[in-house]
């Protein structure tokens, strides 16, 4: 059994919660599900949606096309007219017309949750799942007694279409990735959370807020985004972990301070989320095209570590690693997602794991050097605090002690030991086993190399069409040669990014790797998988 | 729709049902019509910031620069030392330019330059969902601090005063007759005008029947808008913070002086 | 060489002859001095922007962190929250801190983090060859305004006490005992402490003649640091433009209140 | 006759005024000089030095070895030892002491002229030019009289030892690169300079400031570089010209806007002078380690112009160039210099003209769309203030209006009319002339591939070693295949640049090309002539 479900209505009326409760309600008979979410910059009105796609078999993105259609009100119908086939089963309000449509009384009683739990009612009338599934979820809902008489009352108005079954035991939670970022942040390690509320990076700052006494941790959200990034510095400085979240246009204004962390050598972590741009752009949709920005900004030469988790699993696992590395190489770590990963519905089994690694740490008596010269580049980090040593970090160029030069041979003394650490970091980021990573019919000699969030509907297509999928999970240092192996001789590379110029094309070919196609999409939306599938077909 | 047919784009209009922008909207229609004999319509260039505030830029069918978050005053600032002859109004939200722009509100006030700036101050970063704002109260529990801000609020008026704005005031969404006069107030006024508009957000920030039972008019207490001392003293009457005092709208302060325009 | 031995680092000192720099230096190492009975060496860190002032990070042998143009206060904050054991110290330019990192400042004093904002003060972008800055006065000839600056100076003493800081005071690098009483005062204080440390600059604007005969100070006339209204009154005094008016040093106000590291 | 002269001193004492007066009697007399300015970040005291190279032949760059070494005051001594030869001729302050040095009365009147006076006459003295040939200079200084004394004095005090005599005609004048942007930006009808201070983009600001009611401009210093950038637009939106400058940090600070002007398709220009990073780094001292930083920077794809003038020349016509392009195709256009260009002394023949082309104008009735959707992606201008006309501009994505859209084939829609843009842009570009330019012995099998103001020092060697010189004059759009042209089949390509992590050899492979050696500097300093003899003598 497979099916693809779309659940539209105004925002504000549940939609989302909706989604997922259904999503849980799926995960618990044991189906694999993805839910992609879909809704504009605005707080109620207008029209968000959430399409899942579930299955036995795994499922990383959805189609746009689908088998069931819920219109929680008349705009809906509308907006998805397109988005119907032949057989689809519609679900509208009662208070709409459309032909064959089955009629709902989808509660008005704004806002949110009354509505979600009607939905749920009815969708899981529907698909032939027993009303108790859903309880559980309308029960931890606020007023749950006012949502439960819903819940019936919706699920008894319908009559059941389809038989969906128990399909094994329960394959994971489900999480979006931005959940699954904010828990690798803990269990890496995280003392503060600094942030300025930006869509779509924002989930994890009111994901950790909420819990922040549970986790033992601080959430600061500061005056700006380089108030964000300097008050994160001086975390770092002060011994203690920091990250910060952002957007593309938040995160050109911490580029300044990019740089003042390469030259500081000070261990941050940023976690940028992307989004359809350039500038304001389209806010709530996603996108992957601050790749470069994120790759080389910041003025001058130093090194840096940028990863793009492409699943929850991988988000949680790179999040931790990230604080532990950024703290091992003192460099600053670029967590690269999007909205897509971090706002999707995913059904993934994360194995939390609290893993803290000590940094090199200054052991020695006498003077301190904050920058000594050391022959893997990394020099020993104490904080200010520790009787009788003096620790200078700084924006300069500067000697070990981290006094200002500008001599030409000592300013070329500490850029070599930069750069030395910057081959120390590289050599490691590049023996990680899961610097790329591949999919699909791993012998094939058609190849997709795409990175990120990309991967989910590359994978979900690869199977069908033949192809192997191939993606780097670090970007910067990039492993060029881990790439190129894994091509091998492909006949046909075909590179997939959600970029209108084509930037991940362009880091490939940077690095020696070429595609004979290259397969673009910028409206804001990710792949949808009979989308995907299309294209490929035509190449 | 709250613009007259001729000031209206069409485009859907997606503010929340009752939203104080609405009543901001209106006024500053209203008070654009009223002005529209002295000042051309293609003289107004509206701009904005990015939140709930900056959609209305998208609604008002007047020449327009949707800037971003918490940039607008610079670029008014531009446009007018550009074109003098136009009249470059900011709508703004308090999280925009209390907090990411803070800078350049001080430095157009601290400059006089010629533009208007007119903040739907709801006192909370309502379009990404509900997080304390600089003037946000204790109360107010955000996404980002759900034990309430660990800071509290700025008073607005009282800084633009310090920061040499030349015109101040504070207008109230709910009474738009009022806030009419003090926009076209503003616009008229030759030098830096300022507006902190009291705009409740009926999701994340309900102050309707507050402001309704708190606000006051200064006209009403014969206040001499000339007299800084007179207008220091009535800005320190509330704190955006305390709930049980009177809180005056109108015109805080007016003065002249040359323009930055005219000075650059 | 104007810190004792055991506190200086033995850089290259390259600010000039007779820079106002080297009394504000000796002040505060002075005050660290005679403080270190209470609080140990390592228990301060100084930060710094980017200009002359700045290089006192580098001849000061202390924990430091030579931050960049604007920003100490940000990151000042972040270490005061990571370690509230550690006493931060910023000193800061005023084209640094009242330009381009004015909104740090300002909330830095909002949310009474408990961090010393000392402000090196000399009206001039220094160390970039001389252009006004935010308290340059109208006969301040700068190289990016050669017929003076087209806007009138900010008052920090008064925007600091409007933004909520908790100890605000003004410094004359020139009475170097005074200062480093004034600096102690500061770093003792719990929250949010703010010094405007009158600076000349022999180079782009000297000013020495000019404080010697205008400065007085508030201890000498009964000023009562608790009184904001008092506190208020005497910052107005002097505008940062006026010629012929006495400006008074000293403590303007002072108060407790719970700083930003108990409240986050 | 050609020579290198070295003068040093403190900060304040008039170490370049006197270098600068120096280079201006040698182009009187009809020889080609090129001066080296280095200084640290100071302003009274420290060491200061100036090395002019001069020669019948066209001169590019200096030497680190110099023939003549003038040292004002004792710490010149000690700072130049090792910058001497055999037969160096030393000329030193008559308080200090060097076997076989010249003595000179440095004039100790503090600050600069006096000395800068006492150094011009010392050494034309010794280069055995006529006194007259330094009075204009001289008197042209503030106090003249005193200036004209100290002269005098000085150059009586010293014995001839070299005889320069007149080389013919004068070739040009001596500017600096940051005068050329400047008389450029003028030239092609700048309105509006907006610049927050900033080494070593300052001196445009102060030249500006100073000129600007001979020019007709306005020159504005506003709060800091977001405020800039966001003035400049409003001034652009409005109708007016507006260019800004700033180095690396205060770039940074631009990006989100850069990102806006993308989206709102505004013409700015900005001058990005580099200078030694990482952060506040070395900041008097060059780099050109921004590269890749300008290229990419701000979220979103939107076309741009990456333009890298290396000759005073080209920075004047390609700045007068750069606002008729910004405005001919609505782009940011970013004119990457470096300290090393804009503050060297360079004898120059500018032929000012003012070329101010129009740009596409809306000539048209009804509603004015100022996203209007052509066949060139080029929408028509129009600007506020035009009766029955509604200019919208606008952050985010738009219909042709300026009215926000969010949906997805209307955000595929105005994405791809910024592509046509960027395509007309790009055509424009690779058919231009001096896309690429070549020097050197043009037949040879040897190439140097360089970018910016490294050119001076790699033209100057190339001829004596039989390299090719081909430099990208732009950087974005690239232009690939001319330059592959004219590497054609070199046997030897060596790719020239001062950044540590060799972004110029990065963007090169992105672009498929590829060198064989690279050779990097990034100890703040250009490279000298003899020292890159050496480098490339062991290539
Ligand atoms: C640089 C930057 N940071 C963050 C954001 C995200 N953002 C969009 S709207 C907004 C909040 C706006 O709050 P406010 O100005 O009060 O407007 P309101 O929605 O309340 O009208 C923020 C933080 C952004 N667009 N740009
Ligand atoms: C983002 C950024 N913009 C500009 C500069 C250049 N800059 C260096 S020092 C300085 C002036 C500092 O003036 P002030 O803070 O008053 O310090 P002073 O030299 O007078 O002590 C400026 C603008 C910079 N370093 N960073
Ligand atoms: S969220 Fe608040 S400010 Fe935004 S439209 Fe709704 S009511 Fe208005
Ligand atoms: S330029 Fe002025 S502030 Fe800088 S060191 Fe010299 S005297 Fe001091
Ligand atoms: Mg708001
Ligand atoms: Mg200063």
């Amino acid at each position: 059994m497979e099916k693809t479900i779309i659940i539209g209505g105004k925002a504000g009326a549940g939609i989302k919660e909706a989604g997922r409760m259904l999503a849980g309600v799926l995960a618990n008979l044991g189906y694999h599900v993805f839910g992609y979410v879909d809704y504009p910059s605005l707080i109620r009105g207008g029209h968000n949606f959430v399409t899942l796609r579930f299955s036995e078999e795994p499922v990383n993105s959805v189609d746009r096309k689908a088998d069931i259609i819920v219109a929680t009100d008349g705009r809906s119908i509308r907006a998805h007219e397109e988005d119907a086939k032949e057989g689809t089963v519609w679900l509208i309000n009662e208070k709409e017309q459309k032909e064959g449509a089955v009629k709902v009384p989808f509660k008005e009683v704004a806002p949110g949750f009354f509505k979600s739990s009607s939905v749920l009612g009815a969708v899981l009338k529907l698909l032939g799942i027993p009303l108790e599934e859903g309880l559980p979820f309308i029960l931890s809902l606020p007023q749950r007694e006012k949502n439960e008489r819903i819940y019936r009352e919706a699920y008894n108005s319908v009559d059941s279409m389809f038989e969906v079954k128990r399909a094994g035991e329960r394959k994971g939670e489900i999480v979006t990735g931005n959940e699954s970022v904010a828990l690798g942040a803990v269990d890496g390690g995280l003392d503060f959370y600094i942030a300025y509320p930006m869509t779509p990076a924002s989930p994890v700052l009111h994901y950790l807020a909420k819990r922040k006494s549970e986790f033992g941790i601080k959430v600061v959200h500061p005056e700006n985004e380089i108030g964000v990034i300097n008050m994160a510095v001086g975390v770092a400085y002060a011994g203690k972990r920091s990250m910060v979240g952002t957007s593309g246009g938040g995160f050109a204004l911490m580029t300044e301070t990019l740089s003042l962390i390469g030259m500081s050598e000070t261990p941050i972590v940023i976690y940028e989320a992307q989004r359809a741009g350039p500038s304001t752009g389209v806010p709530t949709y996603t996108a992957q095209a601050d790749l470069l920005f994120v790759t080389f900004a910041g003025h001058g030469d130093f090194p840096r570590v940028v990863v793009a988790p492409g699943t929850p699993e991988e988000a949680y696992l790179l999040m931790r690693d990230s604080l532990n590395i950024a703290w091992r190489y003192q460099v600053p770590v670029l967590i690269l997602g999007d909205k897509h990963l971090g706002e999707s519905y995913f059904l993934a089994d994360i194995k939390r794991e609290k893993v803290v690694e000590e940094p090199k740490l200054w052991k020695g008596n006498g003077e301190y050097r904050r920058y000594e010269i050391t022959e893997d580049g990394i020099s020993p980090l104490a904080f200010p605090g520790q009787e009788g040593i003096v620790v200078k970090g700084t924006s300069y160029e500067h000697d070990e002690r981290g006094i200002t030069v500008e001599d030409a041979k000592l300013v070329k003394r500490m850029q070599d030991k930069r750069l030395k650490k910057g081959e120390t970091l590289r050599e490691y980021i590049l023996s990680r086993e899961d610097a790329v990573v591949v999919g699909g019919n791993e012998s094939s000699k058609k190849v997709i190399v795409t990175w990120g969030s990309t991967w989910g509907t590359a994978l979900d297509v690869a199977k069908e069409l033949g192809f192997k999928v191939v993606r780097p999970l670090f970007l910067e240092p990039f492993p060029a040669d881990k790439l190129r192996e894994e091509i091998g001789t492909a006949e046909l590379v075909v590179s997939l990014e959600c970029s209108a110029s084509g930037q991940f094309e362009r880091l490939l070919n940077m690095h020696g790797i070429k595609s004979h196609r290259n397969i673009r999409k910028y409206d804001g939306r990710p792949f949808f998988r009979d989308e995907l599938a299309e294209m490929l077909g035509e190449v | 729709m709250a613009v007259t047919k001729s000031l209206y784009t069409g485009a859907e209009i997606t503010w929340c049902r009752l939203c104080g922008n609405f009543g901001l909207m209106s006024a500053f229609a209203w008070a654009v019509e009223e002005l529209s004999d002295t000042i051309p319509l293609e003289k107004f260039v509206i701009l904005s910031g990015i939140g709930c505030h900056g959609k209305i830029v998208d609604y008002i069918d007047l020449n327009s620069f949707y800037s971003i978050h918490g940039r607008a005053p610079a670029t008014a600032t531009g446009i007018k030392l550009a074109n003098p002859e136009l009249y470059p109004v900011c709508f703004v939200g308090d999280g925009d330019i209390y907090a990411e722009g803070v800078s350049h509100l001080i430095f157009s006030a601290k400059r006089n330059s010629d533009i208007t700036v007119i903040v739907h101050d709801n006192r909370s970063y309502s379009l990404t969902t509900g997080q304390f704002t600089p003037t946000s109260p204790s109360i107010f529990k955000g996404k980002s601090t759900p034990e309430g801000p660990p800071e509290d609020p700025l008073n607005p008026i009282a800084l633009m005063l310090e920061a040499g704005a030349t015109f101040v005031a504070r207008g109230y969404a709910g009474y738009t007759d009022h806030l009419k006069e003090l926009v076209k107030q503003a616009i008229l006024h030759k030098g830096f005008s300022f507006i902190d508009v009291l705009q409740p957000c009926v999701v994340f920030f309900n102050t309707y029947e507050f402001y309704n039972q708190h606000v006051y008019k200064l006209e009403d207490v014969g206040h001499d808008p000339t007299d800084y001392e007179q207008a220091y003293r009535r800005a320190k009457e509330w704190d955006y913070n305390s709930e049980d005092v009177k809180i005056p709208i109108g015109v805080f302060y007016k003065t002249e002086k040359p323009t930055y325009e005219e000075r650059v």
